[in-house]
């Protein structure tokens, strides 16, 4: 129910409430996607989502230490986008293929 | 040191048979490390005090110090009879299966020796841990004795066995672990001895399954209940006994089941007096019902032992009833009928390898008129016949009239009904005895060309033994009798509080005492 | 309504409408564009609220570096268009949308109670103490220079063994996936 | 800011450095030798020297309980006893590597770097305080672990095993790191040892907290794979080679471990009962997801999958237990011991999955063992050996690794945990049996391959012993542990 | 020679017999293993005649031999040792054992020399006589229970001698299992009594037995002696348990004289005499056991009538003979009932002799239609055989008179007694003077019906020694207990045996002095029926053969129910064993196989469909697995919040 001081008043919350919103329009993606590629595009939402979350808790909190923590996830994401599509190519390579149903030899 | 000989010489003679290089020898090797167990385990007669209920031959050393667990065996009457009759029971067992076993010779004799000595730890282990050590131990070489050198359907009965077993036992761990705690709460010092144990007031409150010691009654009596197997878990038994090679079915039934006997009257009865007290009604319902219902599946299975496995259950419900009826003459019927049907259904399961060997069924309907062609094997069958259906002069009897009467003396009705047992015994057992041996020549046993041999000399003397052993008993039972006395007596005389107290003078030597 | 308010609204609908559009376009190419409309979105968000370098740094390294990568990976498979975008059981899609939207009620439902006693109750005493402590810092380094100045001093004091970690793992990562690369069934394979 | 960072801090991580620096001599040597494979024995030479190196530093700085690099790291008991045993477990997985046929040969140095790296990450995540170190530690851990599998000499399943688990696993990362933010917003930290005095209270009066701290431990139960976060351990240990699964479901699991035990340390388990029931609950599930799935598996390493989720089911009984003790570490030794005596039980099994697979692609079923024991009884005596462990069938170790984690459950009170735990066990012997039947006691013919590999039967053989013995003999063991804890 | 020397030759004499003869049990030496068999039970008759003269000599109220060899069983205060005494009542017990024993040992020598088992079968009979001195000798009941089963396992042995007949394996097997029914309930009453007294000592027991008479019927004596009867019953061949020893003939013809005549199965009469003094106060006890006797008697006879088998009819008067025996013990007269079983045990082991030289004779045949006019061939056996015949019925001054006479005085004279069961006893006292004379016309009187190949003879002497023995003993064993009343008017002839067992048996209590006018009357009057059923039978079988046919036709369908036994084994296989192995059957199907196996199946299968779940909800789908993950948080973090 949004009142009006909901639409005014920007606060923590929004900021949380608008990374919460990110984090699980990219967990959709990863479990709705077929492509991987897409899902790893998906994994990045959910991981800036985080980094909302950090950032607004940085500001509001005073503390420095959230961009840090910001600083630090940017480089681990970008290290496992990086990885992720390493392993995408060479899964493609192999099977010709990106979509993940594919992917389902190992089952059982 | 004599105990410690006894238990873990046989693992030493395991692990010698496992490298031995020759195959040749490895027979006589293992007979011989057999007698020599078996004489190693008569030293304990010269230095067993008969008068005392005390624990004897004590070694005492500290395990895993943290939990109070120690390497801790005694014996005093109660288990004396046991470890003996495990010790004398191998070598039959070995020179019982000379031929029979032709394959993986020195892996059977491995695991023979393996499970000698898990089961007389079981039976000397005064610790709980180190208690369940040994009992847990004791599963492995049977499961592999019956899963390889077993019948057809062996994999089946072996993982029945094993689950079986291991199922009704893992609770018991718990409850070791619990007690343990209540022993620190008691006494501020953890420990996992019995005798720990014993001191412990478990709080229990009639007439409900929720109280500690109830709870911890079931814990213990279901591991054991399983491995005697009494009626209703005991499905296990014939299939285990019938897929089993002559050698395992022996050993199974002359002294594996013995153990969940014998720890009952060890770790349940004294150590739970209320509930005992409380629940007796159950298990002596149970046993009855064994009795009788064992008696008369067995009447009327087609395989001979399967027959055997379910008399088992039936004599097994005889000592269930003598030990929980908590007097005298139950409890030392209950220990002899133990040794008896340890003697004698062991002997049954030899001479049914032996004809086995011969003629590679056991199926009833195809044998008759055996007693013609196979006389001294005929002979031999006869009496353990005798021993298992109670004839008198015959060990079986001693311990069922003993039963029986302390039943009676304690819970008439159901002395009333177990005495039918005493009938239907006889029924079962003698209509087998006729059908196999009377008549006339059944399809196995006329076949021209391959004629039956009677007994050789190697299974006359697996046999002799055993028969002499079956009236020895008969006849002389205070020859055995004696040295259980004292123990069964203090037993009783204590059981609402059960204390056993270490005998000073016959710790074993070299062995430091105390803490 | 002023600016700030505004601005909030707009990149937060921005952001979560690009995100959706990443969800919901079956060309991946023109989820790579949302993707990227998105990290600019956030950047902004990140510069709403005076971290500035650290937008910075998400335009680089996200909407930089990490998309190039996407674009390039898209362009080495060639997929033009995709026949199944979305997983096709009924019951499974519906189990996973349903756990989504359950998930993000449960955060969001989490958010607005907890922030009750947020701040209030239990940063009373020592998180307000360290509020206190650090909005005194951040009063000190008035300027955008000075937060980042603060930033640096941190990671490199404070952090310093973090940092370090992230130079093993950059190593580490850098050094796998060209053997990756070169391995056998790898894009340069011997 | 007081920021005291010296010679001392640097000294404490000369472990990771030491490794960090071994690793780094295979692939210098495979490039000054113009991209020419060295000597695979060297490199595992290198390795092994690099990882007992590390081991040596470790056992000197470690267990002391001080803290380095502004509190971000900690040197106690578990970094000490779960480091020594995460670098012991990887050294037995590089040996079986070296012989491996998915991973021996071309691209060892490599496979050898990463591997060091991923124990760096490893000694990371044991020694790390602080939410974003252990982050970094995870991810060192778990990346380099992504590429190894990826790169075997196997194509198909491995590569599709390395994408699962890297998806499941970058999910989970984020998932944690979700929690992380919550625990940052709400505590103003992210460092364990500042909220740790406040964590009951915290979980119960803070519901942005409580989610916090709930998804940080989500994502270990994802790590350690605790139903429902499982799913993807029987694929990826399916699809990884043999040896990488040996390194996953013994080093990987015991660090993750570490850390769990190290988030639970924070006592939010005493303030929340949600949390508290619904981890004794996972921990129930695990176990009987764990055994009851691996009854119905015929592949050999699917069968190990299971089983090592089943174990982590008993080793999270162990976690929860230290979670609410507060008197001694009784349940973080009995979780230690245990791990100890899994690592080498579920190594000493790996590497006879290894000797036995004729090639890369070769796939053990249980019924390739048939008849195995009179083909090659070492092997099979062994192998049975290891799987009565991993049933608990005592004197092994595997029963007293149970028996002190169910003894620590009793002693907190939880004893139904305790029961589940032994009902299991007794599910489990079903499966552990399985492979002893048809080792033993059915005929056929065994899928052998025909060649030697000393080496990893010498792994194979070094961990049989130690849990035939070792088991006994594990009481000392046990009180040097909890003793540790205790100085 | 000193009494435990004595006493133990006279145990093992037999026992050692039996190993030697046990061990060579494959020899066909019929003369070597007969002579060993016989010379050993020989040597425990004379030990047991020194024995008795021994015990003559002492005072009438100290004859007691007792030597205690060792302690044999002892728990607590149960104790029992192997201990065995000589009294006046197994006195006479051990004098018929071994004497009658040794002759029938003899007479098998013979009888069985064609058989290849014939070593085994004298190693049997052996073990026989040392089981039954060990029943007849033990000092407490435990030690007599010894004896008890002993003398059914060979029994069973003996019966189904001849095992390659499944018929006559059936019928050991059959003995047994009946014993065994009896023996459980042998086991109940000892159970009882050492409840009661404390001891199983039949001594102590004795003197400890109360005077007071016990009138209850669930009271501690009564319960006891019920079930020691109920062991008695099966035994001794009685009402229910007595469907046993007609079968039981399908053994060796001397074994049923032995065993299923003189000895074994007199065991229970001989068991209730030892313990009379408690079973006197046991008012309700003796009067079940009594009725029980009287109607085994009639039954018996009945049945006796119309049987074709020589065997058979034997069998079933020795039935009926045991049933008067259990009226004489049951209305109080140990001593006549104990009288009894020694007459009985001459004549009757005379009359399965004799029956088996005839059949001997005849080549085993045993059918009396095939018979007739034997006297001629064999004459021997056939003066033999009608001295015993005189006996039986129960002609004066023949032995069986005497003591039959004692016991139907005594049914009527006592205060347990009643006209009834007089009537009863004397009607099946005429009833065996029928088929006695019946069996006695048609086997040895009247025309010749056997096959023209068969060639009947006399047997040899070793077989007819004995016969003339025990035809001597028929003739004369019935003087040492001549009735006061007859004793009386033929000058001053003491009771010897009445005398000698007074000092252990307990009188009856409140016995009226006797009327002798009345008695005089009794025996006239079942004199009287004997001697007319005897001439009516002759009439039949010997004058008119043709009038029993007809007789039988007018009353078939009472005839064809006595003749088939009033089908009590059809009864009881009806009734209680088919349904029992039905039963095991069903619970076998259903407890075992449906209900605890299937239940264990049905965990298995539960656990292995759990397995399958997790089988498939492992879909190999990545995004499937995410959505687990998705889902567990879901669940967990509602379930933290709701806590």
């Amino acid at each position: 129910m949004p009142s009006s001081s909901f639409l005014t008043d920007i606060s923590l919350n929004h900021y949380l409430i608008l990374s919460s919103v990110l984090f699980v329009i990219g967990m959709a993606g990863v479990l709705l996607r077929r492509n991987v590629i897409v899902i790893l595009m998906s994994l990045e939402l959910m991981l800036n989502a985080v980094n909302i979350s950090f950032i607004a808790f940085s500001k509001f909190t005073q503390n420095v230490d959230g961009q840090i923590m910001v600083f630090f996830v940017m480089t681990i994401a970008a290290a496992e986008a990086a990885v992720g599509l390493a392993l995408a190519v060479a899964i493609f390579k192999r099977f010709k293929e990106v979509n993940i149903k594919f992917f389902e030899h190992l089952r059982g | 040191m004599l105990l410690s000989t006894v238990i873990f010489l046989p693992l030493f003679f395991a692990l010698v048979m496992t490298f031995w290089p020759q195959q040749r020898t490895l027979r006589h090797l293992a007979l011989g490390f057999s007698l020599v167990e078996f004489l190693i385990s008569l030293m304990i007669l010269s230095e067993f005090d008969i008068g005392s209920a005390r624990l004897q031959l004590v070694e005492k050393i500290t395990w895993i110090e943290r939990f109070g667990i120690q390497y801790f065996v005694g014996i005093d009457g109660i288990s004396l009879w046991l470890v003996l009759l495990t010790t004398f029971i191998t070598p039959i067992i070995i020179l019982a299966s000379w031929q029979s076993i032709d394959t993986k010779v020195k892996g059977f004799h491995a695991c023979l020796f393996l499970l000698q000595t898990a089961m007389i730890g079981t039976f000397l282990a005064m610790d709980a841990i180190l208690f369940y050590v040994f009992w847990e131990l004791s599963l492995i070489p049977m499961y592999f004795m019956v899963g390889i050198w077993g019948g057809a359907r062996r994999i089946y009965a072996t993982i029945k066995f094993f689950i079986f077993t291991m199922a009704g036992s893992v609770l018991m761990l718990v409850a070791i672990i619990y007690m343990m705690y209540l022993t620190q709460q008691a006494t501020g010092v953890m420990s996992a001895s019995l005798l720990e144990f014993y001191k412990v007031q478990i709080p229990f409150v009639a007439g409900t399954l929720m109280s500690q010691q109830t709870l911890l009654f079931f814990a213990f009596a279901l591991a054991f209940a399983i491995k005697v197997p009494i009626w209703p878990v005991h499905t296990w038994l014939p299939d285990a006994h019938v897929e089993a090679p002559t050698p395992g079915s022996v050993i199974l039934a002359g002294v594996m089941l013995k153990m969940g006997t014998y720890c009952f009257l060890r770790w349940v009865i004294p150590l739970f007096p209320d509930a005992t007290e409380y629940w007796s009604w159950l298990f002596l319902s149970l046993g009855v019902i064994g009795i009788v219902y064992g008696a008369l599946v067995a009447m009327i299975q087609p395989d001979i032992k399967k027959l055997v496995a379910y008399s088992s259950v039936s004599h097994m419900g005889y000592i269930i009833l003598g030990l929980f009826v908590l007097n005298q003459y139950g409890i030392t019927g209950g220990i002899y009928q133990m040794l008896n049907h340890g003697v004698s259904t062991g002997a049954l399961f030899l001479l049914i390898g032996m004809i086995y060997e011969r003629t590679h069924s056991r199926e009833i309907s195809k044998y008759g008129g055996l007693a013609g062609v196979l006389p001294i094997f005929t002979i031999f069958f006869f009496i353990i016949t005798l021993s298992s259906i109670a004839v008198p002069l015959t060990n079986g009897f001693i311990g069922e009239y003993l039963i029986l009467m302390g039943t009676f003396k304690a819970a008439p009705v159901y002395a009333y009904i177990a005495v039918t047992g005493v009938v239907l015994g006889a029924a079962y057992m003698l209509w087998m005895f006729k059908r196999v041996f009377f008549g006339e020549k059944g399809e196995l046993v006329k076949d021209e060309h391959h004629p039956l041999h009677d007994l050789n000399l190697r299974e006359i003397v697996v046999m002799v033994p055993l028969v002499i052993l079956v009236f020895w008993m008969g006849i002389f039972p205070n020859h055995f009798l004696n040295w259980t006395k004292s123990s069964v007596d203090h037993l009783v005389n204590n059981k609402s509080k059960y204390y056993l107290e270490i005998h000073e003078t016959k710790v074993a030597k070299g062995i430091e005492y105390g803490n | 309504m002023t600016p700030d308010v505004f601005l909030f609204w707009f990149l937060a609908l921005l952001i979560v409408g690009s995100g959706l559009a990443v969800l919901l376009f079956t060309n991946p190419v023109y989820s790579a564009l949302s993707l990227a409309m998105t990290m600019v979105g956030v950047a902004a968000i990140f510069i709403t609220l005076n971290a500035y370098f650290i937008a910075g740094v998400q335009l680089i390294v996200y909407a930089g570096a990490v998309m190039v990568l996407f674009v390039m990976v898209i362009m080495l498979f060639d997929i033009k268009s995709e026949v199944q975008a979305f997983t096709s059981g009924k019951i499974s899609g519906a189990m996973k949308l349903i756990a989504v939207g359950l998930l993000s009620g449960l955060i969001v439902g989490g958010i607005i109670m907890g922030q009750k006693s947020f701040v209030g109750e239990l940063s009373k005493d020592a998180a307000a103490q360290v509020a206190e402590a650090n909005s005194a810092k951040m009063k000190r380094a008035a300027g955008a220079d000075a937060a980042t100045k603060e930033l640096g001093v941190a990671l490199f004091t404070k952090h310093i063994f973090g940092f370090e970690a992230l130079g093993v793992l950059l190593t580490a990562i850098a050094v796998g996936t060209v053997a990756l690369a070169r391995s056998r069934g790898g894009t340069h394979a011997k | 800011m007081e920021i005291n960072i010296g010679l001392a801090d640097v000294m404490r991580i000369s472990p990771m450095i030491a490794i960090f620096i071994a690793s780094l001599l295979p692939i210098t040597t495979k490039v000054l030798s113009g991209n020419k494979e060295p000597n695979n024995l060297v490199t595992l030479i290198q390795g092994i020297a690099g990882l007992i190196v590390g081991l040596v530093l470790l056992t000197v700085v470690g267990g002391s309980g001080e803290l380095a690099f502004s509190k971000s790291l900690v040197f106690d008991s578990i970094t000490l006893w779960m480091g020594a045993l995460a670098i012991l477990s990887a050294m037995g997985a590089i040996i079986i590597m070296y012989e491996n046929f998915a991973t021996n040969g071309k691209q060892f140095a490599e496979l050898v770097f990463l591997a060091l790296n991923s124990v760096v990450g490893m000694l990371i995540l044991v020694s790390a305080m602080d939410l974003l170190t252990l982050f970094v530690g995870l991810e060192l851990m778990s990346l380099t672990l992504y590429l190894m599998i990826a790169m075997s000499h196997e194509e198909k399943l491995s590569k599709e095993a390395a994408f699962k688990y890297f998806l499941l696993g970058s999910f989970a990362s984020a998932i944690f790191l979700y929690g992380t933010a919550f625990v940052f917003g709400t505590t103003g930290s992210t460092n364990l040892i500042t909220f740790m005095q406040e964590a009951s209270s915290l979980v119960q009066s803070n519901r942005l907290f409580l989610f916090g701290i709930s998804f940080v431990i989500l994502g270990f139960c994802f790590k350690v794979s605790i139903a429902p976060f499982h799913a993807w351990t029987p694929d990826v240990y399916q699809g990884a080679p043999t040896p990488h699964t040996a390194f996953m479901a013994t080093a990987v699991k015991v660090v993750s471990f570490a850390a769990f035990l190290r988030v639970i340390a924070t006592k939010s388990l005493v303030g929340s009962e949600g949390l508290f029931d619904v981890l004794q609950w996972l921990a129930v599930i695990t176990m009987i997801v764990g055994n009851v799935g691996a009854i119905v598996q015929t592949n050999l390493k699917r069968v190990l999958a299971y089983s090592s989720i089943s174990n982590s089911g008993y080793v999270l009984v162990g976690v929860i237990t230290a979670g609410i003790s507060d008197t001694g570490f009784f349940g973080a030794s009995a979780v230690i011991f245990y791990l100890f005596s899994y690592c080498l039980m579920t190594l000493g099994a790996f590497a006879i999955v290894s000797i036995l697979e004729k090639n890369e692609n070769h796939m053990i079923s249980l019924d390739g063992l048939k008849g195995l024991a009179s083909r090659r009884p070492v092997y099979a005596f062994c192998f049975a050996l290891f799987l009565l462990s991993l049933a608990g069938i005592p004197p092994s170790i595997g029963f007293f690794g149970k028996f002190y984690l169910f003894n620590a459950a009793v002693g907190e009170g939880l004893i139904w945990l305790a029961v589940w735990g032994v009902i299991n066990s007794v599910i489990s012997v079903y499966y552990y049996l399985k492979p002893i039947v048809y080792m033993y006691m059915t005929e056929g013919e065994s899928e052998i391959a025909g060649h030697n590999l000393s080496a990893t039967t010498v792994t194979m053989i070094v961990s049989a012993v130690f849990i035939a013995l070792l088991g006994m003999l594990s009481g000392p063991i046990f009180s040097a542990v909890e003793k540790s804890f205790i100085n | 020679m000193d009494h435990s020397v004595l006493m133990a030759i006279l145990l093992l004499s037999p026992f050692i017999g039996f190993l030697i003869n046990g061990v060579r049990y494959k020899q066909p030496t019929y003369k070597l293993s007969g002579g060993i068999a016989t010379a050993a039970v020989f040597i425990s008759f004379i030990c047991s005649v020194l024995l008795f003269s021994d015990l003559v000599g002492l005072p009438a109220d100290q004859r007691k031999i007792h030597v205690k060899f060792f302690e044999w069983l002892s728990v607590d205060k149960f104790k029992v040792d192997a201990a065995f005494y000589v009294d006046q009542i197994s006195g006479i017990m051990i004098l018929i054992i071994t004497g009658v024993g040794s002759l029938i040992h003899l007479f098998s020598t013979e009888y069985m020399h064609h058989d290849k088992g014939v070593t085994k079968y004298f190693s049997y009979l052996n073990l026989f006589v040392f089981n039954m001195l060990i029943l007849v000798l033990g000092d407490s009941l435990l030690t007599m229970f010894v004896g008890w089963e002993g003398v059914g396992l060979c029994s069973y042995l003996l019966i189904g001698f001849w095992f390659t007949d499944k018929e006559k394996a059936a019928a050991g097997m059959k003995a047994f299992i009946t014993n065994r029914v009896g023996d459980a309930a042998f086991l109940l009453g000892m159970f009882i009594l050492f409840s009661t007294f404390g001891t199983l000592n039949i001594q102590e027991i004795n003197s400890l037995a109360p005077t007071a008479v016990e009138t209850s019927w669930l009271g501690a004596l009564t319960l006891g002696t019920m079930f020691l009867f109920v062991g008695a019953t099966g035994k001794s061949a009685q009402i229910p348990l007595y469907v046993w020893l007609p079968d039981a003939m399908a053994g060796p013809t001397p074994v049923s004289a032995l065993i299923h005549a003189a000895t074994m199965v007199t065991a229970g009469i001989y068991m209730i005499v030892r313990l009379n003094p408690i079973f006197i106060v046991a008012p309700n006890t003796m009067m079940v056991i009594a009725i029980i006797g009287a109607l085994t008697a009639l039954m018996a006879a009945s049945i006796g009538i119309t049987q074709w088998d020589i065997k058979k009819v034997l069998a079933y008067s020795t039935v009926s003979q045991l049933g008067y025996m259990f009226l004489a013990v049951g209305v109080g007269a140990f001593g006549a009932g104990l009288f009894h079983v020694m007459t009985h045990a001459f004549f009757k082991a005379l009359m399965f002799l004799g029956s088996g030289s005839v059949i001997h004779a005849m080549h085993e045949e045993q059918d009396i239609r095939k018979m007739g006019g034997l006297k001629k061939y064999m004459p021997i056996t056939h003066w033999t055989f009608f001295l015993g015949w005189l006996a039986i019925i129960g002609i004066p001054p023949f032995a069986g008179f005497f003591s039959k006479d004692e016991i139907l005085w005594m049914s009527f004279h006592s205060p347990m007694g009643s006209p009834v069961l007089w009537a009863v006893g004397a009607l099946s006292a005429g009833m065996t003077a029928f088929y006695m004379t019946r069996l006695m016309c048609l086997t040895f009187w009247g025309k010749s019906r056997v096959p023209k190949s068969v060639h009947p003879h006399e047997s040899p002497a070793m077989m007819t020694i004995p016969l003339v023995v025990l035809a001597f003993l028929s003739v004369v064993g019935g003087w040492i207990g001549i009735p006061e009343v007859i004793g009386h008017t033929f000058g001053h002839i003491p009771n010897y045996l009445g005398d000698w067992l007074a000092p252990v048996i307990r009188p009856i209590p409140n016995l009226a002095p006797a009327d002798h006018s009345l008695e005089w009357g009794l025996m006239g009057a079942s004199f009287g029926i004997a001697s007319i059923s005897a001439f009516v039978a002759y009439h039949f079988y010997v004058k008119s053969p043709e009038i029993p046919g007809k007789i039988a036709a007018s009353i078939k369908p009472v005839y064809e129910l006595v003749f088939k036994k009033y089908l009590v084994d059809e009864l009881y296989f009806k009734t209680i064993i088919n349904p029992l192995v039905e039963i095991s059957r069903k619970i076998w199907f259903y407890i075992d196989v449906n209900f605890i196996d299937k239940l264990t199946y049905i965990i298995a299968d539960l656990i292995k469909g759990g397995g399958g779940v997790t089988r498939s909800l492992q879909t190999g789908n990545v995004q499937v697995y995410a959505m687990y993950i998705a889902i567990g948080l879901v669940v967990a973090l509602s379930i933290i919040i709701i806590k």
